[in-house]
């Protein structure tokens, strides 16, 4: 195990295998997204509580389900980055980081442009997924600030894995004392998002397959932009010269 | 304490002269860096201004071009005081300090355009033809902070190429520079020289330009 | 080898045009006063309480006082990397008055910070349940008195350029100053929500803002001077 | 399962049912997430061999340029 382990590290191995998983994890990818949209806009019945709004719910809890991944993803590239030094767990770090950015971003503006129907404001502060979000965007955006921050890629490098390391614990930690501050503050919330989930097995096989879709796109969204990094970093080895004379 | 060892005797007549300072006196922190310090530069001068580590080269540099204004006596510029006619004392003026005013966030070419459009208006042709010249050749686009501080000097040695300065004052230019900078940098100081303009210049390098005369200071 | 000198306002755009470049090439400078100021307004009311209308009261005063402290974040950076690499002497030997060249970089670098701020605003209001009717005065106030803060604040930025340690001695010397446009700023929010014209604040405010786009470059230009000694 | 098509015409497909502009907006900012996120890191790539190119072919010409002058 221990050689695969080492050998997953070079960038160049990493590079080779990516290229050929890559045609199958988008065409997988663009399988899944065409059908789960499809039937989410087309097929599914109107939700008896929500009407067709329950086809925002589809994209946003596929989006918020993936975006929960990402700290975890830091997490562990990080440690990698730390302990083991490998170059390849930062390059995937760095893109992790944007990425998940973008993820936290979407999932807030799909949950207030779904909350701005049933609860009647865009922003509900009594929401402690949204709020927890939010945190989750603030600390991911400080992540990339620090990473951009430093020019030096080497300190960047460790720099970044350690905060991405306690940014993780720290979204957990934010994640039930917002929980636990809102039972506090139970005001009359209008409708607290659990009560309100649609049932009916259509909906949840739906939103299923967007989750499948979605985590798909993560891994081709960000192998693409690792192996950017990839040429940008190993760019004065022989490898990268040959693939650019050859390109 | 200053003693004025200008070898080389100037003809008295003023209109060759450029700059002429008068019983000049600063005091830095209770010492006195220099007193009733005179001297004058003609057209077509290099002025070498010598002395031991903190005798106050850098100083007198930063007050003739009027950075530093903790001095007592009289600077004139073409007879004038410099106070008077700033703008156009500092039209005629490059001063390249310590810190040699290149930012290191913007490439050389961005650098070049703005320090040089304080001045006078020059076009990018004319900025690549000086970067050429000090062997900045294919790191135009990058941005400074991946050059060496060599590098980033000659980035402020091509202004001197460009700028249509009549008196450069530099501050140590030769440090980081290798031989070759060196030579070619000397031989820029001869042309301006040459042109009828006038340099000032602290150095511990040995500099071997027929127009050279020395100031020592402390 | 002369060519003509350039004019006073080229040299203007120079220095305008530069400081814009270096602000989004070194984007940190401007992510970092933005998100300060999103995150703090956030924060209120997880610290006080998420009913909307005790966050109504609150909304207008903690979005101005945000305010007043992200331009402070980001006023440090106005003159510090010119100072390192001695830009700011070029600057101070252009045969251009330096009153241009020291409002050159103060509107750029107003552009670059307090824009954004003032742009976003409204998104907080909603946030912070401010009633709609009262946005359109916040946004105004707002884009009266950033360019204040950043006139003023950039005296006392030129002031402490040379010392070493940076730290919180600009907050310190400059928040005073912020008392009275931070006063008619929430006034001003605070008419309109009871329903009376805030014309009068934002007229006072233009006072103030053409007054100091006068007077502080100036005082800026002595104090640059100074510090360079 | 999957029962006829829930959108008599093409008009009420748009409206979904009165929250056309909720489930509109979503999906429109998903599209244009998804695009953002494939298409800018093939770009990229295409820019980063671009600049890999020209710096090979500028370091060629140093060579040549120096052995000739050395």
């Amino acid at each position: 195990m221990w050689l695969w382990f080492s050998k997953l590290g070079s960038p160049k191995w990493f590079y080779e295998l990516s290229g050929k998983w890559l045609p199958w994890l988008v065409a997988a990818m663009v399988v899944f997204m065409t059908v789960g949209l499809v039937w989410g806009l087309l097929f599914l019945p109107p939700d008896y509580q929500q009407g067709f709004t329950s086809r925002i719910l589809i994209v946003h809890v596929a989006v918020a389900g993936t975006s929960l991944a990402f700290f975890p993803l830091l997490l562990v590239s990080g440690t990698i980055t730390l302990v083991w030094r490998m170059k390849l767990a930062d390059m995937v770090a760095k893109n992790a980081a944007i990425l998940g950015a973008w993820f936290s971003f979407i999932t807030l503006a799909t949950g207030s442009l779904w909350g701005s129907v049933m609860w009647g404001t865009w922003w509900e502060w009594t929401d402690s997924r949204l709020v927890s979000m939010l945190f989750q965007l603030f600390l991911l955006l400080g992540v990339i600030s620090l990473r951009s921050a430093l020019e030096d890629s080497e300190t960047a490098a460790k720099a970044c894995a350690l905060l991405s390391i306690v940014g993780c614990i720290n979204v957990v930690i934010i994640k039930y004392s917002v929980e636990w501050w809102n039972t506090l503050h139970q005001v009359s919330s209008p409708v607290s998002m659990d009560t309100q989930s649609p049932n009916g097995p259509e909906f949840w096989i739906a939103t299923l397959v967007m989750i499948v879709a979605v985590y798909l796109f993560l891994s081709v969204s960000l192998i693409l932009s690792t192996r950017n990094e990839i040429l940008e970093r190993e760019r004065r080895s022989q490898w990268v010269q040959d693939l650019v004379s050859k390109s | 304490m200053s003693s004025v060892a200008s070898n080389n005797s100037l003809d008295a007549n003023s209109e060759g002269i450029m700059l002429s300072a008068r019983q000049l006196f600063c005091e830095r922190d209770d010492r006195v860096l220099f007193k009733n310090l005179d001297f004058d530069l003609a057209e077509g001068q290099v002025l070498q201004v010598q002395g031991s580590n903190g005798s106050g080269k850098t100083t007198l540099l930063r007050i003739l071009c009027g950075l530093n204004d903790s001095y007592a006596g009289s600077i004139r510029w073409y007879g004038q005081e410099i106070e008077e006619q700033a703008a156009a004392f500092f039209a005629s003026l490059l001063y390249i300090g310590h810190r040699v005013g290149v930012s290191k966030v913007l490439t050389p070419i961005e650098n070049l355009r703005f320090s040089c459009s304080l001045k006078q208006a020059v076009s990018d042709d004319q900025i690549m033809g000086a970067l050429k010249k000090v062997g900045l050749r294919c790191f135009e686009e990058s941005p400074c902070y991946t050059l060496s501080a060599g590098q980033q000097q000659r980035v402020s040695l091509a202004r001197l190429l460009i700028s249509p300065a009549k008196l450069w004052v530099l501050d140590e230019p030769f440090t980081t520079l290798d031989t070759k900078g060196v030579a070619q940098l000397e031989s820029i100081l001869q042309d301006q020289a040459k042109a009828g303009g006038s340099v000032m210049v602290t150095t511990h390098h040995q500099l071997t330009i027929p127009q050279l005369s020395l100031l020592s200071l402390g | 080898m002369s060519e003509k000198q350039t004019t006073t306002s080229a040299a203007f755009l120079a220095t305008l045009k530069r400081d814009l470049l270096i602000a989004f090439k070194k984007k940190n400078d401007i992510v970092n006063p933005f998100m300060f100021f999103i995150i703090v307004v956030s924060l209120f009311p997880i610290g006080i309480s998420p009913e909307s209308d005790r966050l109504t009261e609150i909304a207008a005063g903690v979005i101005w006082i945000s305010v007043l402290l992200a331009s402070m974040l980001s006023m440090d950076n106005l003159y510090r990397a010119d100072f390192e690499d001695g830009s700011l002497e070029q600057l101070l030997l252009s045969p251009h008055p330096l009153f241009f060249l020291v409002l050159a970089k103060n509107i750029s670098h107003w552009l670059v910070s307090g824009l954004p701020v003032v742009l976003v605003s409204p998104l907080l209001a909603y946030m912070l349940a401010l009633p709609d009717e009262a946005y359109l005065t916040l946004v105004l106030s707002l884009l009266l008195g950033t360019p204040i803060m950043s006139l003023v604040g950039s005296i006392a930025v030129a002031l402490t350029v040379g010392l070493g340690s940076r730290g919180l001695i600009l907050a310190v010397i400059t928040l005073p100053m912020s008392v009275p446009v931070l006063i008619f700023g929430t006034l001003a929010v605070q008419s309109t929500l009871n329903s009376q014209s805030p014309l009068g604040y934002l007229s006072l405010m233009l006072v103030m803002l053409s007054v100091s786009v006068s007077l502080a470059p100036l005082a800026s230009a002595a104090a640059l001077k100074i510090s360079v000694n | 399962m999957l029962d006829a098509i829930q959108f008599s015409s093409f008009a009420d497909f748009i409206d979904m049912g009165g929250y056309g502009f909720n489930v509109w907006s979503v999906y429109g900012l998903f599209a244009i997430f998804v695009a953002v996120n494939l298409i800018l890191p093939l770009r990229k790539k295409q820019r980063i061999l671009r600049q890999l190119k020209r710096r090979m072919t500028l370091d060629e010409e140093i060579n040549s340029e120096d052995s000739q002058s050395s």
